[in-house]
């Protein structure tokens, strides 16, 4: 057995999560409220566990490793992106009304639960952890994705969202049976030593190569990684808002995180003669998703799309494997937690503004005018756009630019058969997509900036009482809140990222 | 010899059942295979000697799984019209894709088609115990865990809405 | 004549093809999340036939099963739950008329 | 003292002020921001008798590390170069803020773009590090896209759009080109200081693939031939206050890029490319005049002389000789002066008759002579009446273009008639002739356009007769520009 | 008082007073600002004979030359950089001062002039201000040493005549007439611009004195000699309307008369000759240039002079006199007659000067410019009368007048020079004499055949009679004062580089008899057609060459070559504009569109292979890239979604499987 007490924030928070589960029966009804400021302290004592952690042994825990997980800078850094994701997601159940108030136990727990798989995830270095980590985590989201339960819409979300992770769990367990078969055991590093244990003979052998590819896939699904990306905005727009809002970032950056230390650190992709592949998945991952999030008309499906675009980004980081790649790919998960939630964030003051019935309150019209009704809304969703985008001088852009410096760099010093121009071509087509990109965000920008807030453009399903939508959009304490949140992060890593890079930096010479 | 006509039948079974499973048009029928196919992966399993599982396989498949979906699938009752063809349009193409994918894993069998062995089969069951409370403790806690989710999961979706 | 690991591998790749062609094809959702079952079966073969005859000394193939079948397990019980809810509310449990989201 | 930080994020504060103040004080919005650009034109102004004009290095230094992590710098200073274009930027954003005074709806957040932009445009004049260039040429994008997008005209939508995507695809390759050039520097490095005396040891190859990449982002925003069709739309469409800015400054930054960034760092680059530059000067001049000569739209012909005028910075910088390059500054200076003063015209005579159609008006000289004469002017200002700023600007670039390009130059000569031609047939058809009874009301220039206008006639007509003043701040920097090509 | 060394005040006072006139006072047609302007133009008329008088007594030295500092820039030349400290100065040689007499002198006497003439005018201020402009303008090209400064000069003397021209503009010919003489001018100014840059890029400086040194040390190789004659010589043609770019004097006579007398009869029009004389050292260094000028000048001589004798209207009888006359002095130039031709310029200043100013006494009387509605004119304005008469006489070379001396002096130079060219001149001068009295007996004798006109007619007041007696006196005086004791020879004279003056011809005896007694003769034939009470023998001549006559009246199809010119130049914009917006625009900003395009056949493609799905898409065809992607989930169906994702795996594994 190893330290648990490297395990104390995740045994912590399911514990918080399991005591959750008995407030919610003892709780009454009324002040469901109470149970979601229950759930954010989790997360929050959580992140302090971690923080300690970090702050105890001199800043940065020794990697701890040989066993069925690690501690080290990398894992910490996810797990802090996905707890301060997560603290952002009740931030906004908090203003949501969509969500039963009976059941917001239920909900908070299974927040809460799937954070805990997410922790384990990114600290995993065993797959048959990796695969229960991402149950747990697939689990959760599906209940959670199906939240709704009167609205249709959010069943179909549900079960697409469950048929597509099933089916994908299967195949990555067949490819967990492979990589078992070729290595006779499930680790990813070697128990013996405390370094790289990387299967010399095997790498080469179709059983793992193949055993890799259909690991890359279970992830990939995770990830929202075409081909494995159908289920994103059918998922995104079936969910409740901030259970889309979650999805699009935590899971996605803690699978990214499990992404990179498998695909880069353990068994690079460039030694299992996986760079073309992966740098042609996240071409069209880019490509997919930039292209497509063209023709939507729902906020939150576009969102999705450009979340799947937002992972092809990352990718291009992890086809890279440098440790610029590694840095790159820490940076953008980071800053894209921020940007992300602040950008859904916004979309729920709008959508989920007074109609109760959830139907099309999230159709782009809904954005018509914005900028009238609420100036600060506007600007915030325009920064966050704008950051998604990758404009300087917000966070995105620094992300992007780390991205994009990792696949030259790559480029500059590939060999082993691998032709340079797959980097390159994938950092042209890297940028082209993100002037693809600005389009659709710029739609929105449109629509919140240069149309009148009555026009006839677009048919907006009229409020309850029939009259004209109200002048003014107010949103509560808490989105505010975690706008700022958002908004602090997204210019404050755009304007001086040195302290974030300077952290990223030093995670990456402790990878075992 | 006697190994060998074990595998056989089991196979037999294993592969008739899933077959069915997805060809019948009877949804009730399809569980039942299901249940069948998934006893002769426990028969299996015990050809293997890995005992344990075949026990677990036997319960928890066979006797939970299997039984679940039948119940389900006789709740929905209706649905499953035998009527109605229970196979799509893109047969084909799912032919043609599940063909693809048989090709390439025949690389990895033609690789092990020798490969034989020659231990003896011996009791698992403290083994296992011991593996699941040394190393992999950590997913078997977390195991619970998503058992516990499951379980909300299924708890809040069955459940009347309280107002 | 001697069994290889070939014919487990043959068995299961089988399986897993067959569960592949049902998630594929098979309209009613509970019959594509009998034919993911499948799918998830051909990889117990696979673990148990690799424990048994390349790692003979050790568990962990089966242990691996088991964990597995545990989960798949919580899967269906997810699944149905799923489809029930939604049987309540729409009366179909045919995937082709899950179509309100697209494009 | 950090006097160009001052002036570079004054606006910035103000925009600040801005958003924090409420949406019905109409009157202290206007007031803070031309408050923050009157300041830093002033600062920028100030800066006039402290500049060494004796000397090719960088003044007014600032350097500090920014994110250390990849060396890249706070870096600021200016030189000849640079310093004129500040000038040009706190001027000419000072004066649209009072032409914008009538804009009459959503005061606020115009006025917040607009200084976003001017902080946009500063930075990318002041800003020595190649990542900061960057991000500061990116910043321009976005107030634009508003500032065309909300008060423009009727297919504004369209041309910010076009605007937006067009100039970001060139400045995306532009920004792979910047990281490229920061792997292959050793140690590797933003500074673009550094950066310039690195070439020697690039080879080639690299250098053409590079400048093509840098081009990319410079030419669309030149605009140079064939890149240049987001120019017509977007002015045409655009509030008169942001054409202004968008020709005279917006403009400017492509050629400060080429000649900056592309001409000193890739010399080998450069030159190959250099037969092609000089082409593209010519169809620049000549097929931009010949296109204003086509157009009815009194603004989109503004528009096109830009691409014409454009052209002469391009065959000035083609030439390889420092009267060349003296001559691109000082047309950038110029045109920027003469050509925002057209902008403000047309949108003088826009917002009284709503109408920019030449066959619309006539003989309205006898109606507005003030108005008229100041039209006049400008025109014959931007066609290179001698005495007027225009003149030598191209003058310059033309003799520097000459001993190395003495057929395209020749042949370029000839863009200088076409838009006597169509500034001439402009002057006739809407002031001179009899009076189209139509307009027989039309008010001459109020005060507030006066304002605007003034200043840029005023300089106009100085720089025509004493251009020393500006050529003296360019001398010493272009000269040791032109040395480095060897 | 030192008048030389303030040389530079004479075109400064004008300029300052044209911005006072202009600023100081509010519009009034009765203003009293014009005497700002013409106290302005005395002062400088004092100095300018001062230093006219000082040069022939030889009181002071000439050339005199003197440069301040204006703005420097870097340039490089010969590989050599160097900082050019651009000067702008004064250079005063024989040439100048007589330039400066001649335009002080007719422009103080058109602004006395137009004191009558203009009285009244709404724009009458603006009118001096415009006037003292061009004067200022005019002065600084004859005083500049810089040619750079000249040109700009050059350009600002075009700037005033398009604003002198289009005074009238609420009129629409003035402003159609104003644009043309300012593009055509431009037209010629485009080859001006290139010579400056050839010499730039050549000498390393544009002042004149340098300039010439460089050639006359023989550093100036000859074929860029010629490249930068030929493009000065653009420019003076344009300017000076020469063929074939005349085309817009004719045009020009839209302006009010005053100023079609002073700018497109004595001093702008002359600027193309002055320059030539002031670049001659370059044309003395290439004869192709100089051949070029020649018979430049000849055939405008000749063309121009034809086209006069068709003409009706009073002011471009005289245009086109103007432009003959013009050719005349070019070509005197292109023969080496430097002090001809320049000589011919004085005097031709004075005597065209009186006969516009008289024709605008005509016209301020009658009102109308067509010589077909005048006659007999000399009953009611005797003075004006007399005047013309006396300009006539002067331009047609009656002996003793002062367009004898410098036209003889032409004639003679020319014939040593090139015979050829010495008819085509001979035969104009002839034209000459012909069309001038048809003028006046058109005008002035004759019947009265517009009574309407002819009773309303009356004698000019004296402030434009007086300038009229003036420029008369000096029309008859003017030749034998110049030419007494050689005084404009020893002023007005270039000593060719040794070795480079043409062998020439020896002028027989008695040629300038000969000439005279063709020109009487067309004094007679014109008298015979014109002077009597009926043009029979007019008509039925014209009847009889109607060809030829059209020909001339359409001006050789010039006019019309320009007019084919300009839509040439409209329809290349036009399409070049449709270029832009139709091609280019699509392929490069809308570079989408041909994506899109691409990518919706695919979409038809797939469409064509699964034929069956077409039966569900009630959508049309998706119309991009990501619209071809999104068919993939155009349906929503999760088992779609699973076959694509298990394709690309299939694909993926039997690939990896099998490498």
């Amino acid at each position: 057995m190893q330290n648990l007490g490297l395990l104390a924030p995740e045994i912590a928070l399911s514990l918080l999560g399991l005591g959750l589960m008995l407030a919610d029966i003892l709780a009454p009804a009324k002040s469901s409220k109470l149970l979601y400021h229950f759930a954010w302290v989790a997360a929050a004592v959580a992140l302090a566990l971690i923080a300690r952690g970090l702050s105890v042994s001199g800043g940065l825990p020794l990697p701890v490793s040989g066993g069925l997980w690690v501690v080290d800078p990398m894992s910490q850094f996810f797990k802090l992106a996905v707890l301060l994701s997560v603290i952002m997601t009740v931030m906004l159940c908090l203003e949501y009304g969509q969500l039963p108030p009976a059941q917001a136990g239920t909900f908070c727990a299974l927040l809460i639960f799937s954070t805990v798989g997410m922790m384990l995830l990114v600290s995993a270095t065993d797959m048959l952890l990796v695969f229960v980590a991402l149950e747990l985590i697939s689990i959760s989201s599906f209940v959670l994705t199906g939240f709704e339960r009167r609205n249709r819409k959010s069943n179909e979300g549900a079960i697409k969202y469950f048929l597509f992770g099933a089916f994908s769990s299967a195949i990555m367990v067949y490819g967990i049976s492979l990589y078992y078969g070729a290595t006779g055991t499930t680790r990813l590093v070697d128990p013996q030593s405390a370094g790289l244990w990387l299967p010399a003979l095997q790498t080469k052998s179709p059983v793992f190569t193949l055993a890799m590819l259909f690991i890359l896939l279970g992830f990939g699904f995770k990830a929202a990684m075409a081909p494995m990306h159908f289920w994103v905005p059918d998922a995104y727009e079936g969910a409740p808002l901030p259970v889309a809002a979650f999805l699009s970032v935590a899971p996605k950056i803690a699978t990214i995180g499990v992404l990179a230390r498998v695909y880069m650190v353990l068994v690079p992709a460039a030694s299992l003669g996986f760079t073309t592949l992966l740098a042609l998945l996240a071409m069209l991952t880019m490509t997919v998703g930039n292209t497509v999030a063209l023709f939507q008309d729902n906020v939150k499906r576009l969102l999705a799309y450009s979340s799947i675009a937002q992972a092809g980004y990352i990718l291009i980081g992890i086809v890279a494997g440098t440790a610029l790649g590694i840095q790159g790919v820490l940076l953008y998960s980071l800053v894209y937690v921020a940007m992300n939630l602040g950008a859904f964030a916004v979309v729920q003051a709008v959508g989920d503004n007074g109609s109760r019935d959830g139907l099309g309150s999230y159709e782009l019209a809904a954005f018509d005018g914005l900028a009238q009704r609420s100036l600060s809304l506007a600007l915030f969703m325009t920064a966050f756009l704008l950051s998604l985008a990758g404009l300087p001088p917000l966070a995105g852009f620094i992300g992007k630019f780390y991205l994009f410096a990792a696949a030259l760099s790559a480029g500059r010093s590939a060999s082993g058969g691998i032709s340079p121009a797959v980097f390159y071509g994938l950092a042209v087509v890297g940028v082209l997509n993100s002037v693809v990109s600005v389009y659709y965000y710029m739609k929105i920008a449109y629509h919140m900036f240069f149309l009148p807030a009555n026009s006839g453009k677009g048919e907006r399903l009229p409020s309850k009482d029939g009259g004209p939508l109200p002048a003014a959009l107010h949103a509560g304490p808490y989105l505010y809140g975690c706008l700022a949140v958002a908004l602090a992060g997204v210019l404050y890593f755009g304007i001086y990222p040195d302290p974030l890079i300077a952290n990223v930096q030093l995670s990456v010479p402790h990878l075992p | 010899m006697i190994e060998a006509i074990a595998f056989y039948c089991m196979a037999a079974v294993a592969l008739t059942g899933a077959v069915m499973v997805v060809t019948l048009r009877n949804t009730v029928h399809s569980a039942l295979a299901l249940g069948l196919s998934l006893a002769g992966v426990a028969g299996l399993f015990a050809c293997l000697g890995a005992d344990f599982l075949f026990a677990g396989q036997l319960l928890i498949y066979v006797g939970g799984i299997a039984i679940l979906i039948i119940f389900a699938v006789m709740l929905l009752g209706r649905a499953s019209n035998l009527h109605l063809r229970q196979i799509n349009q893109q047969w084909a193409a799912a032919l043609l894709v599940c063909a693809i994918t048989g090709a390439g894993l025949w690389r990895l069998v033609g690789i092990f088609r020798h490969t034989s062995s020659s231990a003896p089969a011996t009791a698992t069951t403290r083994s296992i115990g011991l593996l699941m409370l040394g190393d992999y403790a950590l997913p078997f806690e977390l195991i619970s865990l998503v058992l516990l989710a499951a379980l909300l999961g299924a708890v809040f979706f069955s459940r009347k809405d309280i107002s | 004549m001697n069994l290889s690991l070939g014919h487990y591998l043959v068995l299961g790749a089988a399986l897993f093809l067959i569960g592949l062609f049902g998630a594929l094809t098979r309209r009613n959702v509970i019959g594509i999340l009998m034919s993911i079952e499948l799918m998830f079966n051909a990889a117990n073969i696979n673990l148990a036939a690799f424990n048994h005859y390349l790692h003979p000394g050790g568990v962990t193939g089966m242990t691996a099963a088991l964990f597995v079948i545990t989960v798949a397990a919580a899967e269906v019980v997810v699944g149905l739950a799923l489809v029930l809810t939604i049987y309540r509310n729409s009366a179909t449990a045919y995937v082709e008329d899950f179509h309100l989201l697209k494009g | 003292m950090n006097i160009l930080s001052i002036i570079t994020f004054l606006p910035l504060v103000g925009a600040l002020v801005i958003l924090a103040l409420p949406k019905e004080k109409e009157r202290s919005v206007q007031i803070v921001a031309l408050l923050c650009s009157g300041l830093s034109l002033i600062l920028s102004g100030a800066l006039f008798f402290f500049f060494n004009r004796q000397t090719a290095d960088m003044q007014f230094v600032e350097r500090m590390p920014w994110i250390p992590s990849i060396n890249v710098q706070y870096f600021l200073g200016v030189d000849g170069l640079s310093y004129p274009l500040i000038l040009l930027t706190t001027l000419m954003t000072f004066v649209s803020l009072i032409a914008s005074l009538n804009i009459k709806n959503r005061i606020k957040e115009y006025f917040f773009w607009f200084l976003i932009l001017e902080v946009g445009m500063l930075g990318v004049f002041a800003s020595l590090d190649l990542v900061l260039f960057y991000v500061f040429w990116e910043i321009t994008l976005v107030p634009m896209y508003f500032l065309i997008g909300i008060w423009g005209g009727p297919k504004k939508e369209y041309a910010a759009i076009k605007f937006f995507l067009y100039t970001l695809t060139g400045s995306v390759f532009m920004l792979l080109g910047i990281l490229a050039v920061y792997f292959k520097s050793s140690p590797h490095t933003f500074d673009l200081l550094i950066l310039l005396q690195s070439h020697p040891t690039w080879e080639r190859s690299f250098q053409i693939l590079i400048f093509l990449a840098f081009y990319l982002g410079f030419a669309v925003k030149v605009p140079a031939f064939p890149f240049h069709t987001w120019l017509p739309l977007a002015h045409v469409e655009a509030p008169t206050a942001v054409s202004v800015v968008l020709a005279a400054v917006l403009l400017k930054m492509g050629v400060y890029g080429i000649m900056r960034v592309s001409y000193g760092m890739l010399p080998l680059g450069f030159q190959w490319f250099l037969p092609y530059l000089v082409i593209i000067a010519v169809i620049n001049i000549i097929y931009g005049a010949l296109c204003a000569m086509a157009q009815t739209d009194m603004k989109k012909m503004v528009a096109y002389s830009s691409i014409n005028h454009m052209g002469y910075c391009l065959l000035g910088i083609a030439g390889l000789t420092v009267t060349g390059f003296s001559g691109a500054v000082l047309e950038m200076v110029n045109h920027g002066l003469i050509t925002g003063a057209l902008f403000l015209l047309v949108g003088v005579i826009y917002d009284r008759t709503h109408t920019r159609d030449i066959g619309a008006f006539g003989g309205l000289a006898a109606k507005v002579p003030v108005y008229a004469g100041l039209m006049s002017l400008a025109c014959f200002a931007s066609l290179g009446l001698p005495g007027l700023a225009g003149f030598w600007g191209e003058l310059l670039c033309f003799i520097g273009a000459f001993p190395r390009w003495k057929l395209y130059t020749g042949v370029s000569v000839i863009g200088l008639l076409v838009t006597t031609a169509f500034f001439l047939r402009m002057l006739e058809k809407v002031f001179l002739g009899p009076l189209n009874e139509k307009w027989k009301d039309l008010a001459d220039v109020d005060a507030r356009e006066l304002c605007a206008l003034l200043p840029l006639v005023a300089l106009t007509i100085y720089l025509g007769i004493y251009p020393k003043p500006a050529l003296d701040l360019i001398n010493a920097t272009v000269g040791h520009m032109a040395g480095l090509f060897k | 008082m030192r008048m030389l060394e303030h040389v530079y005040l004479i075109p400064l006072i004008p300029l300052v007073a044209s911005f006072i006139i202009l600023l100081a006072a509010p519009e009034d047609p009765h203003s009293p600002m014009p005497l700002v302007g013409i106290a302005a133009i005395g002062w400088c008329l004092i100095q300018s004979v001062a230093i006219f008088y000082g040069a022939v007594i030889g009181s002071i030295h000439i050339p005199y030359q003197m440069d301040w500092s204006w703005f420097s820039f870097g340039a490089t030349i010969g590989g050599k950089p160097f900082l050019y400290d651009m000067p702008i100065g004064v250079l005063i040689d024989g040439a100048a001062v007589v330039m400066l007499v001649v335009v002080c002198l007719v422009s103080f006497l058109v602004q006395v002039y137009s004191l009558g003439y203009m009285h009244g005018d709404p724009h009458f201020k603006r009118y001096y201000a415009y006037l003292s402009f061009f004067t200022a303008a005019m002065l600084g090209l004859v005083v500049s040493s810089n040619l750079l400064v000249t040109f700009c000069c050059w350009e600002l003397v075009g700037f005033s005549s398009y604003i002198l021209i289009g005074f009238w503009f609420e009129r629409a010919e003035p402003a159609y007439a104003a644009k043309k003489a300012f593009i055509t001018t431009k037209l010629g100014d485009l080859g001006l611009y290139v010579a400056l840059l050839l010499i730039f890029s050549l000498v390393g400086s544009f002042q004149i004195p340098q300039i010439a040194q460089f050639v006359a040390q023989g550093y100036m190789p000859a074929g860029a000699a010629t490249a930068i004659g030929l493009g000065l010589l653009c420019g003076a043609a344009g300017k000076s309307a020469q063929f074939p770019l005349f085309i817009w004097l004719p045009d020009a006579m839209e302006g009010p008369t005053p100023v079609s007398a002073l700018i497109h009869a004595a001093t702008m029009v002359a600027a193309g000759i002055y320059l030539v004389a002031k670049c001659y050292f370059i044309y003395a260094a290439s004869p192709i240039a100089m051949f070029a000028v020649a018979w430049a000048g000849a055939l405008t001589a000749l063309l121009a002079a034809t086209m006069a004798v068709v003409c009706y209207d009073i002011k471009r009888v005289l245009a086109f006199s103007t432009v003959s006359q013009l050719g005349f002095m070019m070509c005197a130039l292109g023969c080496w007659g430097y002090t001809a031709g320049l000589f011919h310029l004085t005097t031709h200043a004075a005597f065209k000067a009186l006969l516009f100013l008289c024709a605008g006494s005509v016209i301020h009387a009658v009102h109308t410019n067509d010589m077909r509605q005048m006659g007999n004119l000399s009953k009611k304005m005797p003075f004006t009368a007399l005047a013309t008469f006396v300009g006539t006489c002067a331009i047609t070379g009656i002996p003793f007048l002062s367009g004898w001396y410098s036209k003889d002096m032409i004639l003679e130079q020319v014939y040593e020079y090139d015979p050829h060219l010495f008819f085509i001149l001979a035969l104009s001068a002839v034209l000459t004499a012909f069309y001038m009295f048809r003028l006046v007996f058109l005008t002035f004798t004759g019947t009265e055949r517009d009574l309407e006109r002819y009773r309303h007619a009356h004698e000019s007041p004296w402030t434009m009679t007086v300038p009229l007696g003036i420029l008369a006196a000096l029309s008859i005086f003017s030749g034998a004062y110049l030419s007494h004791n050689h005084l404009f020879e020893r002023l007005v004279h270039f000593d060719p580089p040794a070795g480079l003056m043409p062998r020439m011809n020896v002028a027989p005896p008695g040629l300038g008899g000969i000439v005279f007694a063709a020109v009487a003769c067309a004094i007679l034939f014109s008298y015979r057609l014109y002077g009597r009470h009926d043009f029979r023998l007019a008509e039925d001549l014209k009847r009889r060459l109607a060809p030829v006559f059209n020909l001339l009246e359409r001006r050789y199809y010039l006019d019309d070559s320009f007019l084919a010119l300009v839509d040439l130049g409209d329809r290349t914009a036009k399409m070049a504009f449709w270029i832009d917006s139709e091609v280019i625009d699509r392929i490069f900003v809308d570079g989408w569109d041909l994506l899109a395009q691409l990518a919706a056949q695919l979409g038809q493609l797939f469409d064509a292979l699964f034929i069956d799905r077409m039966v569900d898409e009630t959508g049309g065809l998706s119309v991009s890239v990501g619209g071809a992607l999104r068919w993939l989930i155009r349906r929503g169906m999760i088992q779609e979604y699973l076959l694509w994702t298990a394709a690309v795996l299939s694909t993926l594994a039997f690939l990896i499987a099998w490498r």
